[in-house]
């Protein structure tokens, strides 16, 4: 096993993919000679040639829109969005074809395309480079969501999307492109659309996150575990899409506290779906309110302020004592 | 050369064959069998009459909001120039190219009397479903035939929409696309003069919608589009261009929507009688009979037993329809095809809804 | 005082705003000699001439994008989106430009603009005419969104939202725009954008819901009066963004039990949002799991089936029987 | 005749003036003043020197991302052909054009190092802040222009965007919409020859962008963007177009990005050594400071002092932009200008950030 950041583990489950079936094409602007913006897509080009690595003209639409016709085809297309966004863009596509044309052609066309985009902050990058609005896709029906934490579970989990009869939006967190390596294993690995994970173990109060979040969301835990003696059990949701709502429950059916973290907006945000679910499922183990610790419901600000913006450790931590101490 | 002329390849050429006299220009005729002509000609009946039908059937309450295609008949020459093997990717005025290509009319029906069902497509037959988002569809064809020409088929996509849809930016992207890749795409916008109540000249400020190609250095040809010949010709001649790896055709078919927008529409509220009665007499269908009628392919017998089969073949297919319809109607099917497979959310959901009908029998 | 269709009511509205304000212009497809499809603009290219009601090409995302521009320049634009289905192309425009241009230019910019644009289902449309995705642009930082429930709030709000110094996206539920008449005063009337209002009072149950779905709501909130002796307090929150939910926790204090209804998917909707709010806000109070009387996580079917998709008066009453037995 | 060639009104014209040695075409020179002729070049300097400046900053880590504009400061020349009450609509790479307009680079500086505070815009600039969205600003410019032919006004807006934006939808829409409405806008495409790697030659495949408007039968022209006199003659024929109700015209630049994209990005991936040193010898500061020169509008002296003066003047920028900076790190001012008036919800997070803030002191 090779110990790889995520974009190399991208970048793995890619050639891994290519490599062994040829209906999987790569588009998107820049991903070619340039290897990508961010080199997900590095050296596929030269392997692979400019049948299968396409270096489009810059319009998201037209990719997912020609993404959409190749998957129809019987090709399994992989598009790169260069930043979320601007994925926007092609939003309508999505909506509007990608995510019914199975149901609209009662399962005779089916579109397993996988969108790629890399999300959210902390990267100091310019404007309209650092959202998260994974809630567009997320409550889109038709379309699968999700989110990886971990180059390892990226990888994983972009294999699955690629091989998923239907179209996945895959988000990956920039923030976390270059910030660790982890082993990943030459070998295939997948890991199922749709299943959270418990990312740490715990019995004092649940922490529920994924994407770039998860980072201070367990440093939160090990400092509150240090600190103050405090267990927190961290789920990493992993697919907003099909939510899996499965592991916090039970969770929360043992810790009878949550916060919630991302940094997306929190009005309208993921977190409420997660506090929905609870209280749906979990109300009476229910020992305080939950809380979220997320962005705020502002633009991300420019750089200087981005960090304020996020939830950090602080935030979260915070969050959690308040919870405890209810 | 400070200051010059830059010389463009392309030019933008009109097509015409038939005239309205049923005249053909000898030089331009594509010398179709007459077997090929009679189908045409059957194709375009059929259509008119199930137009007519639908348009009943509406106003009776059997069916919802539909889009009538009254008048645009002549796109069957575009379907007739496709082979099998060629897709095709309709928006939502081709009810009578879908019919040629083998959609059966009861899957019509069903789709404008809102079952899902409707949009059933069998294996085999290569066209997409109808898109309703006006632009959007087009770039599936490009994607299509990028798909096509990746596997090394020879074969093209064939996308139509209308001389609104020209004005979404998928429009362009789409045809940008197509030329970048040379994929083997032909876009064929029926210039129906009309976009709701938009009428075309305030729809774009050019004087043409073929020369919107000039953009994108792609062959364009403005063709006569109440001239199922002409029609006919131009479509051949691109997907033989597309097939031939020389990429991507615009086709601009001149053509009018002699009925309403959709069924929900007024057009009285906006255009003018005496423009309706000018395109009525440049009807495709009594043009296109006319001329076979004067080469003596077609006689007033045959009319009348063409009539009389198509007749029947509609009643048959409302009676399939009907059946279809009665079976169709279980509710749980909107958690069919969501996904491949029942999220936990749907089948809790499916389960809900199960429990509701159940309390409300 | 003239009793008026919510079409008339906002023509009122339209026409009103347009005599008193000369920076007040219409644009979108087929809303000059038409009328606009539903004929909310019917009348206006006679009063106020071409210059001031512009039918435009067909392209959504130009026609936010002049909007923006003529906003910026000091203008008032009032664009329709024909249907909302048709709105995701102008997303990217909103979100991009509207909801950002103030706080881009420190102030200095402004985009006083509405986009409106009728939503929702029950009237038996084709495909994408009867979505209701309010929380793509509800999530959105920067813009406002509003959903009025009966004729006069509608005249009201849309006055409000024209005179709004930032963007409103404004969806219309046309199930109701001919659905019933309500008295609508000549006289100007205005509703402040963010605020909730109790639709019908009650103390055993709050109901918590806004647009279309506020009529089978306050039906089965009869219903349930008048068979279970129930009252439910009926809360319309009419702004989704900013969410007011003084009113709602208010009540929910009161109560100790609610339900939401809207014809949104439940997953990510605006339901979720609304128990995130009850439970930060109103835990200790809540005597039941809140439960969502929504749409379903699929996209609304084609009209057979439409009826069974939209949340009715018995899957309402059937939740609130069931909060209540809780 | 049943088939013809269309004949389009409109034909592209290209447009050079100066040559690479600096040579003027008479018949063309449009004759400005020495002032504005020696303004033009300090333009073009200051923007070459500032940006040089702003590169080894952002390599010391003093500011962030930025893109940077050196070879295509012949913008200064569209800039200098507007007037006051002209708009002008940028996209991200005409500091030139800002700064020439009056945005301070302070200003400019402020944004590239993460304040929010670098987007103010002085009252009366009328210029919009940097639009990032590749292709999406060029719509709002369309509205403007609007505004302006609805209030009467006879000025223009004048948007600027690169080749790679000729390719989004939402440039095909504006210039539609711009045609159809005949509303007085300049758009200025900078075909800067890449968009981040990808060549013009791949981006679309149409001889020229300038081509472009011929689908919307709008006037077009291409110039040779790295000829400051060509650039300001083009621009000013349309905007008098646009000023007298001619309605939008298409400009094509033809420039070069001597430089990266951005700072983030490392052009000897995709592109030639050899490409970018024939781009340099055509470099539009040399070409006009030989003119200059020749007409003896310039001497060595003035150089020298110009570059004195611009030495200054950037480093003035510099320390007023430290102060600012050091003024302006207010986290609470993502708050600001959100909305008109914070929301509820806004004003809670307001209070839960300044909490955190004085928690972390
Ligand atoms: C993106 C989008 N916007 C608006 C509509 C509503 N609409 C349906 S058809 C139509 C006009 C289409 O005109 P055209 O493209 O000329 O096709 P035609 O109806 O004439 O066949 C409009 C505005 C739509 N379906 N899709
Ligand atoms: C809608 C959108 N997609 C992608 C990007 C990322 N991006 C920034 S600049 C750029 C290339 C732009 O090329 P061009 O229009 O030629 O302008 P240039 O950078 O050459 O000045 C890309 C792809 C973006 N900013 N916006
Ligand atoms: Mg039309
Ligand atoms: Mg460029």
């Amino acid at each position: 096993m090779a110990k790889m950041n995520m974009v190399q583990a991208l970048n793995l489950a890619l050639r891994q993919e290519m490599e062994k079936d040829d209906r999987v094409v790569l588009l998107g602007e820049d991903i070619g000679v340039d290897g990508g913006v961010f080199r997900v897509t590095d050296g596929l080009l030269d392997k692979f040639g400019p049948q299968r690595v396409l270096d489009t003209p810059l319009a998201e639409s037209a990719i997912a829109g020609m993404s959409i016709g190749m998957a129809v085809y019987g090709l399994r297309p992989v598009c790169e969005m260069q930043f979320s966004g601007f994925s926007y863009y092609a939003l309508h596509q999505m909506e509007a074809h990608a995510s019914r044309m199975r149901a609209r052609s009662q399962g005779r066309y089916t579109v397993p395309m996988v969108l790629r985009a890399p999300y959210g902050g902390g990267v100091r990058a310019l404007e309209h480079h650092s959202e998260s609005r994974e809630i567009y896709w997320a409550h889109t029906p038709g379309l699968k969501m999700v989110i990886p934490s971990t180059p390892r579970l990226a990888r994983a989990l972009l294999v699955s999307a690629i091989r998923d009869p239907d179209p996945v939006v895959f988000y990956e967190p920039k923030a976390v492109y270059r910030a660790f390596r982890e082993e990943v294993p030459e070998e295939e690995e997948t890991f199922p659309l749709g299943k959270s994970r418990v990312a740490r173990p715990g019995g004092d109060l649940t922490l529920i996150s994924y994407g770039a979040s998860l980072m201070p969301t367990l440093e939160a835990a090990t400092e509150l575990s240090e600190k103050d003696g405090v267990e927190c059990e961290v789920i990493d949701l992993l697919s907003l899409s099909p939510l899996d709502d499965r592991l916090f429950i039970e969770s929360v059916k043992k810790t009878g506290r949550a916060v919630v973290v991302h940094e997306a907006h929190a009005t309208f945000g993921a977190g409420a779906e997660v506090i929905a679910r609870i209280v749906e499922k979990a109300l009476l183990y229910l020992e305080a309110p939950v809380r979220r610790a997320t962005g705020f419901d502002v633009v991300i600000p420019l750089y200087q302020r981005e960090q304020d913006y996020l939830p950090g450790v602080h935030r979260i931590t915070k969050a959690v004592r308040e919870t405890l101490a209810f | 050369m400070p200051i010059r002329e830059i010389d463009l390849p392309n030019r933008v050429k009109y097509l015409s064959i038939l005239d309205q006299e049923g005249q053909v220009d000898e030089a331009l005729d594509p010398r179709l069998s007459e077997e090929l002509l009679l189908r045409l000609y059957r194709g375009m009946v059929l259509a008119r009459r199930f137009d007519e039908r639908m348009l009943i059937m509406q106003r009776q309450g059997k069916i919802g909001t539909f889009a009538p295609i009254k008048g645009q008949e002549a796109q069957v020459g575009a379907a007739a120039a496709l082979e099998e093997n060629d897709w095709i990717v309709p928006s939502f005025r081709e009810a009578p190219v879908e019919i040629w290509r083998g959609k059966p009319m009861e899957s019509i029906l069903l789709y404008y009397s809102g079952y899902s069902e409707g949009g059933e497509i069998r294996e085999g037959l290569n066209m997409l479903p109808v898109s309703v988002p006006v632009g959007s569809q087009m770039s599936h064809a490009v994607g299509i035939g990028f798909g096509m020409k990746y596997r090394g088929q020879k074969s093209v996509a064939a996308t139509f929409f209308g001389d609104g849809a020209t004005s979404q930016g998928d429009f362009h992207e789409a045809l940008n696309f197509a030329s970048v890749y040379q994929v083997p795409v032909v876009f064929i916008c029926q210039n129906n003069h009309w976009a709701i109540s938009l009428p075309r000249g305030r729809q774009t400020n050019s004087a043409t919608l073929a020369q919107k190609a000039l953009a994108y250095d792609m062959a364009a040809v403005q063709v006569d589009g109440n001239d199922v010949l002409a029609v006919y010709s131009a479509v051949k001649e691109a997907v033989d261009r597309g097939r031939g790896g020389g990429g991507p055709t615009l086709i601009e078919m001149v053509t009018y929507r002699l009925s309403m927008h959709t069924t929900a529409d007024d057009p009285k509220k906006y255009r003018s009688e005496q423009e309706v009665a000018e395109w009525e007499s440049r009807d495709p269908i009594t043009r296109f009979e006319k001329y076979l009628t004067n080469r003596g392919v077609l006689d007033e017998q045959q009319v009348r037993s063409i009539t009389q089969e198509i007749k029947a073949q509609i009643s048959q297919a409302e009676q399939r329809w009907q059946e279809a319809a009665q079976k169709r109607i279980d509710p749980l099917g909107m958690f069919e095809h969501a996904y491949a497979e029942l999220t936990p959310a749907l089948r809790d959901q499916r389960e809900m809804l199960k429990k509701e009908l159940e309390d409300k029998k």
